[in-house]
């Protein structure tokens, strides 16, 4: 599974870069699996994702809670909630 | 009719009240939300996530338009950097009736508060911080709750 | 800044909200009330009660300012002879917060409708009609009661 | 007493006048009173205010009740409920 990574606001300065492309393993069923799996192997994104209860998420441009499946998603976004208008 | 723009450019009320009001409608509201001049912000930055962006802005101005009948919806959100007294959104709803243009106007800046993937951050001297998100614009947005 | 006008001049849209939004609020929310396009009528009247007008709506404008802590209230309305498409009245309440600016808005077009002495006569082809008041005007009116 | 009548929208288009001076006698208390009194006297201010439930008063530019007293008043204007906005 090959998924395209977005990072908006402070999560995107943190992690330094905007996206990424990730195959993440079968074993990645969630968004949540998928931050687990991202801040695995990067002190970066480890970083970046410390404070779970701060991070939103959209599937395929679909906000959705961070316990959602991945399912087929070609595009998962991470950021902080918003704060437009 | 429904209007959804997501642009750096520079917003002009005139503008944005002209069109939303060629519906021929008889009650217009608008809500325009401007950078602060009065908290010592001197660069406003929306961050925003293209597309996404839009199709939520455009499903709150559908919901909108069902819900009160509406003859116009029109939403206009800058984005880029901004400075104090410059238009960061504009909403505009027509409806034959004011109630419903009143309630809609008020429906539409609240969910778009809490709804749409925009980010703000503030620069004021040399400091720089991402918008915290407010428990008030939360409760605001609850209260449309069907 | 509390601005009331009562007038035969063509309002423009552009020039009212440049002035209420010239307050540096955060917010600015308005109501125009046009005449409709769409039920046949040619010409509105709008007749008025010299002085008692700005009073009352003075009144409203004050009101407004204490119970929402609000930077600015501008009422303008017209009086004499308009056609669809015309403003009939601008309402705008600036803030510093939406909700406020919002709920200020609806309360000074609800009221205004009940507590200032207008009074509407539409023409359609060659009938003649002075408009009826309606018992929603009087429910929006009284659900701002303090 | 002398009060300055003003009428407005369809009471003045019956009355046929925009406003008059008029001199009521002293039993002349409220404002009912010098609507009654107006209509003794005149078919046309008679026509004008035969439907009380529509009639709506100012008493120097004060809304008031028809029972409300006119007191030392110098301005009454009489006029149907009002439709602006």
């Amino acid at each position: 599974m090959t998924i395209e990574l977005l990072y908006f606001a402070w999560v995107r300065e943190r992690i330094g870069k905007a996206s990424e492309t990730v195959s993440p393993p079968a074993d990645v069923a969630t968004v949540a699996d998928l931050i687990d799996w991202l801040a695995r192997d990067s002190a970066v994104h480890a970083a970046a994702f410390v404070d779970r209860g701060r991070l939103r998420a959209a599937v395929d441009q679909t906000f959705v809670p961070l316990d959602a499946p991945l399912g087929s998603a070609r595009e998962v976004a991470i950021f902080p909630p918003v704060t437009g208008g | 009719m429904i209007a959804v723009t997501v642009s750096p450019a520079v917003i002009d009320a005139g503008v944005e009240f002209a069109a939303i009001s060629m519906t021929g409608a008889g009650g217009i509201a608008t809500f325009v939300g401007l950078v602060r001049g009065d908290d010592g912000v001197a660069t406003l930055a929306l961050e925003h996530y293209p597309g996404a962006t839009e199709a939520a802005l455009e499903a709150l101005a559908e919901q909108s338009v069902a819900r009160w009948e509406l003859i116009g919806a029109r939403i206009t959100h800058r984005v880029g950097d901004m400075h104090p007294g410059e238009i960061v959104v504009f909403v505009g709803t027509a409806a034959r009736h004011r109630g419903a243009a009143l309630e809609a106007c008020a429906f539409l800046i609240d969910r778009l508060k809490t709804e749409a993937p925009f980010w703000k951050k503030e620069t004021r001297g040399d400091q720089t911080s991402w918008v915290e998100p407010r428990g008030s614009d939360d409760a605001a947005a609850a209260r449309w709750k069907a």
